[in-house]
């Protein structure tokens, strides 16, 4: 069970959380415009690197609210997590690679 | 290959098991083959074996980061099965149940499948739905299945709990000719087989990049042991698919998930065959060796850290409690962990890629092992033809373009 | 019995409390405070199990966890039995009952020992090459045979009655281990303020001090200095002691799972006690102390009863009163063999010899056994043992430069071995610190942490007690500060070398870090030498070889080839000679072997403690609707729909479900029905961006909804398949009232939740769930306006007032309500909410006021039935997450005209409009009483071989009592250009010829809804 | 918007934990009470109306993250950066949200009337904390959850608000349909100290 910095309530364990995949796949203004292969992309295409992972979060059984997490997949250890509409943070912890895009 | 039999092993222990050679080489990689497969684990082992014996194709190297056979090969806890609902499941799965029935056969090496049977537990008017759905269409494809009420599934599996629980057992799909079969054996009977008809497999060699030409196509492979030039890469990854496919440049319709899985001490035998609950989330059976061998769940996030957390095991062990409460003062032994590639539509890919020269072989998720031979037949038939086998034509990459999903998870798991 | 192997005095057994327990059905007598294993050692008992394979008789190993050989049942009774206990861990109470395993007919007896004999055909993997021919008789003779040979105890039969409890807990600093490291670390940050939780796996804190009997700490004897210690740590307010309190599992950031054993060593525990707790520490800082094991030696024979560790022998004296023998003989390759035969020798056992593998012996140890007349024999090797199920003599051999010379008889009752210590990296390993090879100490220590922790004592190779009670205290001191400036579960910047700020002068026997890993040399014919690596699984040094001969250079295959490491000691007890021998045989360094995988539990850990209180009534929750107390009174049965009960149909004496559904469906067409459908999900929509919200989220339009009315919704999910239904209210121009399947409810509002935060934060609209707000209570019939007319106010009910999919607030019997006009019967009705808790008490006056109209309460067989005659879907059972709105019939829901809404895109792809998609249609038998089976599959020509190809499949089907006659919903591919048509559903005896209809059996105009 | 009517109610309101608490034990070291009835309204909102609303209620809304403020019995409890619930004891619904909607009016925002949703347990003693963390994964210690916090959070499957009135009193919300659950899950956490 992991510990989780909410950005609003602080450190929680991980059951008050539900996992949302990964950030910064914003959902196209205007789908109509995309190629079957583009709106693929979108719904189904993931980077899941093996290192540092922007990913989604929601507090739900918490304040409810979504939030984003940069964690490394390797350690399960988060470096940050930041509010939603937040662009991602520069890699804090340079010793965890980033091979996520 | 030294034969492997009853006779030999008495003879051998004569001389004190002294002339036994080793079940594979341990040889260093050439500078280019036919066919280079990255991972050594059951599906990429048997697509080397298939690609020498059915294709003739023996200038073949299995390439594996650690050693072979300790991914989600020696990981999982062993159940075959075919029952699957949609027909382009049924016959891949099914396809592979055919392997195993004589795989020990073919390979000179006992892997102890057992036809146990794979008893899978309704709970609500919903799972009978759905159960039943999934035997009448198993029956018209030619596939065992059969629905048992409660007291059927009580005869046939007395241990179980039926009635005193949350979510008392109202019956189940038993397939007769599913079972168990033992892990380390498929990864080590495919391993010796195919080394014996020339196959190179070369451990603690981790692919660091894969090197396409002008014209896109496939050239090779840069390893921890340098270049190897093929002009065919065959990715059976697992769980790093998505890892080496953006080698390639490749974004995969791919995430990784923490899968675990625990066994009690082994006690004498208590537990006559495999069941699974989809609803309370548990999967149990018992080994020769007297280990009840128990699936837990994935954790909710995307993670390469092969171990899972506490609660997740938790909730396994309350759900195997209440389906055999006399279980309760076994204890667990080993808890461990692997990492389960999930596509999403909960099926595999086993296909071409955009990319020249490159076939993909992942998205197992939860439920690899069972089609261990299958799945290696097939993708190797697709890495010899640069075609998929009708078996496996369904299951591309670009349905997902396309929306022609095969979602076995979506058809079988909705409430109401 | 008496007991004879009692030392005359000392040990911290209560030699006032006397009690009796039994095993293998005899009656033995010991003391309080003794273990199974000491308890029978002082009755002379060594023979207590069987091996795994061979079943060769096997005693006592070691006096802890890492014992292999002893495992016992104990059972209070018949449904309280625990199977493969250590007896070296099981503390005695009166009136214990044990027994041994994995022998028939019995302990001393035992058939199975058959396969001793044939061990030569039986080396590791032989399973593998074998058992092939003829195929199919594995599954059918070889394998039950192979399966009945193996396991150890037997499982219990019974439900177990116990309670197990979990415990969740935070700390500052935990302590894992109370031998000298981990007691100075626990004072040391206590000390420091923090707060701290110290546990330990034994029935008492103190470790190996509890073995102590000449040593000193702070000029005193360290049983005193232990108990000082103890009492000062109690009476800390900041300190939480755990006996029996094993740390078995070491999880990501900083949790830590502890398995107390809180009455197994009770005689008769209190009713209110839990048999095991589970504590889920959280710790700032965790220092681990968990000590080291003492190594075996492997060399021929050295399974016989009587042959112990050394040290263990000493603990069995020293704390337990306990002589394991009257004359011993000593086989060490290090200076605790000699520490052992000292303490041994003043326990009153003879000491016979002591064989040290090393050439040179030098020290203070050695010349206090010399001193002492023992004979000390350099360079000397045990070669192997006799004796028939206990040793009777150890043969000694000189050993030189891997020469071994002539043996010699020594007579002597057991073999105490010492190869060394190992240090326990179990839990820092399992916290994913990296261990590094230790050329020096021999052994494998901690590197780099990965988590908030670090090591203190013999864990991390270091020894003397002086200078682990020193490094306790300085790692107890690092921890507490280290705690203080705790932000996150990521460990900060690599500490500094703690230096302890106190001294703890100390005087005990030094041991050094010497030691012996590998197989010793025996000269003896290898093919008949069984030299054991690991005792439970029968793994011998042989087998280790064969593995690496066939090929086997990974240790993780030497391990699952041989099953070495495998068995209930997860290799405590092998590992390290494993190490060596392989190390040997490949010629490669120990380091280049590599380390098996050190996982969870440390120890075997019970099922029950994982699952802790949830079983039964509470294995998950049991959601009851307000009114559900009522339908319970009534007779009705129940069904489970996700975490809810539902009523399922309201029987009256002597009905079945048949006869009950077709009554209650009779009466809402005749006249009217109550049914409870408080379960939907309901959740209000509320902001200023309401329905633009709606609009993105539902295929429908809901801009020109105008308030007070309620409209049909479809939901999809982004991949453009049909997600849930339901219908909407428009309260207020800015205010919905939606409902939801009653599965569906937190998978819409997580859904909408996501969409809402994520993609449109700059929508002013929220959303609160209010499933549990209001009781629902379905009124459906030709007489439901009747009925409710005179409890309703302040809502004109008339048709044109009131009109079909129209909601209103008034009240009824004074309660505040919501009233929908709506219908999922195809009869007039409606939907009354209400608080919840009015609920029952308006669902009992509905009813009453229905009463003159023969108002029948149905269940949801009866809802289901009512709403297949109308054809209405339902999602989840017509729909299963690959039917697109059109399958499903619902594309009229779709606002073609939208530019945009979730799923939207995704219906374009080509395969969404594919013309064998299936789509829904009703199915009419040819024999109006066949009922087709839900879920049958749906073909053209059932006589073709297989596979047969399949149309569809049924999604629901009743028999209509209404109808007189069996109806069906199903999806059939290309099933609406497929009207008119017969089709076939086969069963395996035979196949039902259907006709394929439209999806709407009863009044397909829809005259009845509006009364 | 249609106003709740404000007339006192003839039907008596139903608690789902009456049975419960009727044969419930009286154990010192940890009791378990079922709280009364309580108007309970839902406020989210846009900055601008949280002042408003606050005002209207009596009780300002706490700003800081896991507090509540209370005054003239009135609780005012943070969930989340733009949801409060809103609790009186032993009063009704309708007059608090007309007045406060009366007040917000214009202003982006959502109130919604939960009273019915959920009902509430006190457990108080000194073994209180203990029992709650046989269920619930925080760290209790009073400076970790200090008196005057509450969270949404969880007690064993089921989803609670968690408030500490007093170092040894906690107040749980709990959605109706799983109180018994709750409740029989602390009766079995407290079986120990009876």
């Amino acid at each position: 069970m992991l510990i989780i910095t909410c950005p609003w309530c602080g450190a929680r364990p991980e059951t008050e959380f539900r996992y949302g995949g990964e950030a910064h796949i914003a959902r196209p203004a205007d789908p109509s415009a995309l190629t079957d292969q583009e709106w693929a992309d979108f719904l189904y295409n993931r980077t899941n690197p093996k290192g540092l992972h922007a990913e989604r979060w929601r507090h739900i059984h918490g304040c409810g609210r979504y939030f984003n997490a940069l964690r490394d997949t390797v350690s399960d250890f988060l470096v940050t997590t930041y509010k939603a509409g937040e662009p991602r943070p520069e890699n804090s912890r340079p010793d965890v690679e980033g091979s996520g895009r | 290959m030294q034969k492997f039999s009853g006779f030999e092993l008495f003879r051998r222990a004569l001389g004190g098991h002294k002339s036994w050679q080793p079940q594979w080489r341990n040889p260093e990689p050439k500078a280019e083959y036919d066919v280079v497969i990255v991972g050594a684990g059951g599906h990429g082992l048997a697509c080397a074996y298939y690609l020498a014996k059915e294709h003739g194709i023996t200038n073949v190297a299995v390439i594996e980061r650690g050693w072979l056979g300790g991914g989600n090969t020696g990981r999982n806890t062993t159940i075959v099965r075919s029952n699957y609902l949609f027909d382009e499941s049924a016959a891949l799965y099914e396809h592979a149940v055919k392997l195993w029935e004589g795989l020990s056969q073919d390979l000179n090496y006992n892997v102890m499948y057992s036809a146990r049977g794979v008893l899978m537990l309704a709970h609500n008017h919903h799972d009978e739905i759905s159960f039943k759905r999934h035997v009448h269409a198993n029956r018209l494809n030619g596939v065992d299945n059969e629905w048992l009420n409660a007291e059927q599934v009580k005869e046939f599996c007395p241990p179980l709990n039926i009635k005193s629980m949350r979510y008392p057992i109202i019956g189940g799909a038993l397939q007769r000719r599913g079972g168990t079969a033992r892990h380390d054996a498929v990864a080590w009977g495919f391993a010796r087989a195919a080394d014996s008809r020339g196959v190179d497999i070369i451990q603690n060699c981790e692919v660091k990049g894969i090197r396409r030409g002008p014209d896109g196509a496939v050239e090779g492979v840069e390893t921890s042991r340098g270049f190897i030039r093929a002009k065919k890469v065959g990715v059976s990854a697992a769980g790093h698919t998505s890892v080496v496919m953006a080698m390639a440049g490749l974004r995969m319709p791919l995430e990784s998930y923490p899968l675990q899985a625990l066994v009690s001490e082994p006690v004498k035998p208590a537990f006559p065959t495999v069941v699974m609950s989809n609803t309370i989330h548990a999967y149990i059976s018992q080994s020769d060796k007297g280990e009840m061998v128990i699936g837990a769940g994935t954790d909710a996030y995307t993670s390469y850290s092969q171990r899972g957390a506490l609660h997740i095991a938790a909730h396994t062990l309350d759900a195997i409690c209440e389906l055999v409460p006399q279980f309760r003062r076994l204890r667990m032994l080993r808890n461990w962990g692997g990492i389960v590639d999930v596509t999403p539509d909960r099926s595999p890919i086993i296909a071409k890629t955009p990319v020249p020269g490159l076939y993909v072989n992942c998205g197992w998720g939860t439920g690899g092992f069972k089609a261990t031979p299958g799945s290696g037949h097939v993708f190797a038939h697709t890495i010899a033809r640069d075609a998929p086998h009708a078996i496996n034509a369904p299951f591309t990459l670009e349905r997902f373009r396309d929306g022609f999903l095969i979602d076995e998870a979506a058809a079988a798991a909705v409430a109401h | 019995m008496t007991n004879r192997f009692r030392t005359a005095s000392g040990g911290r057994i209560d030699r006032a409390a006397p009690l009796s327990f039994r095993f293998d059905g005899q009656t033995f007598s010991g003391f309080s405070g003794d273990t199974l294993a000491s308890a029978l050692l002082a009755n002379g008992v060594h023979l207590v199990g069987r091996s795994f394979k061979y079943h060769r008789p096997r005693g006592f190993l070691s006096a802890g966890s890492d014992e292999p050989n002893a495992l016992v049942n104990v059972f209070r009774d018949a449904a309280r039995a625990a199977p493969n206990l250590r007896a070296t861990q099981v503390e005695i109470h009166e009136g214990l009952k044990a027994s041994s395993q994995n022998r028939w007919p019995s302990l001393a007896f035992d058939a199975g020992a058959v396969n001793d004999l044939a061990s030569p055909f039986l080396p590791s993997g032989f399973y593998y090459k074998t058992f092939m021919w003829p195929a199919g008789a594995w599954k059918r003779f070889y394998e039950p045979k192979i399966r009945a040979m193996a396991g150890l105890g037997v499982a219990p039969t019974l439900p177990d009655p116990d309670r197990y409890t979990q415990n969740h807990a935070h700390c500052d600093v935990l302590v894992v281990g109370a031998g000298p490291a981990g007691l100075a670390a626990a004072l040391a940050a206590a000390e420091s303020g923090a707060t701290v939780i110290l546990c330990d796996e034994q029935a008492e804190l103190g470790g190996s001090l509890l073995s102590e009997v000449s040593a000193t700490i702070e000029g005193r004897p360290a049983t005193e200095w232990l108990a000082d210690t103890l009492a000062n740590l109690k009476g800390r307010d900041n300190v939480t002691l755990l006996p029996r309190t094993t740390a078995f599992g070491y999880y990501p950031h900083n949790l830590i799972a502890l398995a107390e054993r809180v009455t197994d060593h009770l005689a008769a525990p209190a009713a209110g006690l839990p048999r095991e707790r589970m504590w889920q520490v959280r710790a700032k800082e965790v220092v681990i102390a968990a000590g080291a094991l003492e190594r075996p030696l492997v060399f021929p024979d050295n399974d016989r009863p009587g042959v112990l560790l050394a040290d263990s022998a000493r603990t069995y004296a020293n704390r337990y009163g306990a002589r394991v023998s009257e004359r011993a003989v000593i086989f060490t390759a290090c200076d605790a063999g000699y520490r052992a035969a000292l303490d041994l020798k003043a326990a009153g056992i003879t000491i016979a010899a002591i064989a040290d593998l090393r050439t040179e012996v030098s020290g203070e140890l050695p010349a206090r056994a010399l001193a002492a007349g023992i004979d000390v024999r350099p360079s000397t090797v045990v070669v192997g043992t006799r004796g028939r199920l206990r040793v009777a003599s150890a043969l000694l051999a000189k050993a030189k430069g891997g020469e071994v010379g002539p043996t010699e008889t020594v007579p002597c009752d057991t073999v105490l071995m010492s190869g060394g210590f190992t240090p326990s990296v179990h839990l820092f390993s399992q916290s994913r610190g990296k261990l590094v090879w230790d050329g020096a100490a021999g052994a494998y220590l901690p590197g780099t942490s990965v988590e908030r922790e670090r090591s203190a004592g013999a864990c991390r190779g270091i020894y003397g007690l002086q200078r682990v009670l020193e490094d306790g205290y300085a790692q107890g001191e690092a921890a507490a500060i280290a705690s203080r400036d705790y932000a996150s579960p990521a460990r900060g910047a690599t500490p500094a070398p703690a230096v302890s700020s106190r001294a703890f002068p100390a005087s005990a026997e030094d041991l050094g870090t010497a030691g012996f890993i590998g197989a010793t040399p025996h000269g003896r014919n290898p093919a008949l030498a069984k030299a054991f690596v690991d005792w439970q699984n029968d793994v011998t040094s042989k087998d280790i070889l064969l593995a690496t001969r066939e090929g086997m250079r990974s240790i993780e295959h030497v391990k699952r080839y041989t099953t070495t490491g495998m068995a209930t000691d997860q290799g405590k007890t092998s590992n390290m000679n494993t190490l060596g021998i392989v190390s040997e045989a490949l010629d490669t360094p120990v380091p280049q072997i590599g380390l098996t995988t050190f996982r969870p539990p440390f120890t075997p850990t019970t099922f029950g403690l994982f699952a802790g209180a949830a079983r039964g009534d509470v294995f998950d929750p049991v959601r009851n609707t307000a009114i559900h107390g009522w339908a319970a009174e009534q007779g009705a049965a129940f069904e489970d729909v996700g975490n809810w009960k539902r009523a399922h149909y309201f029987p009256r004496a002597g009905e079945d479900m048949h006869a009950a559904v077709a009554r209650e469906c009779k009466a809402v067409r005749a006249s009217v029905g109550l049914f409870d459908a408080s379960t939907l999900g309901k959740i209000e929509i509320v902001g200023p961006d309401a329905a633009e919200f709606m609009n993105r989220m539902y295929t429908n339009a809901w801009a020109k909804l105008e308030p007070g009315r309620l409209r049909y919704g479809v939901m999809l999910r982004e991949d453009g398949f049909v997600m849930d239904d339901g219908v909407v209210g428009r309260m207020a121009a800015d205010r919905f009232h939606v409902t939801t399947t009653t599965g569906g409810a937190p998978r819409v509002l997580a859904h909408m939740e996501d969409y809402l935060q994520t993609e449109w934060p700059d929508l002013d609209v929220w959303l609160t769930s209010t499933t549990e707000q209001w009781s629902v209570i379905a009124v459906q019939g030709p007489k439901a306006r009747e009925v409710i007319a005179p409890l309703i106010e302040g809502i004109d009910l008339s048709r044109e007032a009131f009109p079909h999919m129209s909601v209103r607030e008034g009240r009824i019997c004074g309660v505040p309500t919501r009233l929908f006009s709506v219908s999922f019967t195809g009869e007039l009705g409606f939907e009354i909410n209400v608080p919840s808790a009015y609920g029952r008490a308006v669902w009992e006056a509905v009813y009453a006021a229905g009463e003159r109209f023969g108002i029948t309460p149905y269940g949801t067989e009866t809802m289901h039935v009512l709403r297949a005659e109308k054809g209405y879907i339902i999602v989840g059972q017509e729909t299963d997450g690959t039917a697109t709105p059109d399958d499903a019939n619902l594309g009229w829901a779709v606002g073609k005209a939208k530019k945009d809404f979730v799923g939207k895109r995704s219906l374009i792809r080509e395969s969404m409009s594919a013309p064998d998609r299936r789509q829904l249609v009703g199915l009419k038998t040819t024999d109006p009483q066949v009922v087709l089976e839900e879920g049958a599959q749906i073909v053209a020509d059932p006589s073709v071989p297989v596979p047969v190809p399949m149309l569809g499949f049924v999604t629901s089907s009743y028999h209509s009592a209404v109808l007189g006659r069996s109806i069906a919903l199903a999806m059939v591919k290309g099933g609406r250009a497929r009207i008119g048509q017969k089709l076939m559903v086969p069963m395996p005896a035979h196949a039902i010829e259907v006709e394929v209809v439209e999806p709407i059996f009863y009044d397909p105009k829809g005259e009845r809804l509006n009364g | 918007m249609v106003e709740s009517p404000s007339v006192i109610t003839p039907l008596a309101a139903a608690n789902p934990l009456t049975a419960l608490a009727a044969v419930s034990r009286d154990i010192a070291a940890a009791r378990l009470a079922a709280l009364g009835d309580a108007a309970r309204l839902a406020f989210r909102g846009r900055e601008a109306a949280i002042g408003p609303a606050g005002e209207a209620f009596g009780v300002a809304l706490p700003r800081e993250a896991c507090r509540f403020n209370a005054a003239n019995g009135r609780f005012a409890f943070w969930l989340g950066p733009d949801e409060w619930l809103l609790l009186v004891p032993d009063a009704e619904p309708a007059p608090l949200f007309a007045a406060i909607e009366a007040a917000t009016s214009g202003l982006p925002h959502s109130l919604v009337d939960v009273s019915a949703r959920s009902v509430g347990i006190e457990v108080a003693g000194e073994k209180a904390a203990f029992v709650l963390n046989q269920g619930n994964p925080l760290d209790l210690s009073l400076g970790a959850f200090p008196v005057g916090m509450c969270t949404r959070t969880l007690f064993h499957k089921a989803e609670i608000v968690l408030v500490r009135h007093a170092p040894d009193v906690f107040h749980l919300d709990v959605w109706r349909s799983f109180a018994p659950y709750v409740w029989e899950l602390l009766e079995d956490a407290r079986r120990e100290l009876a």
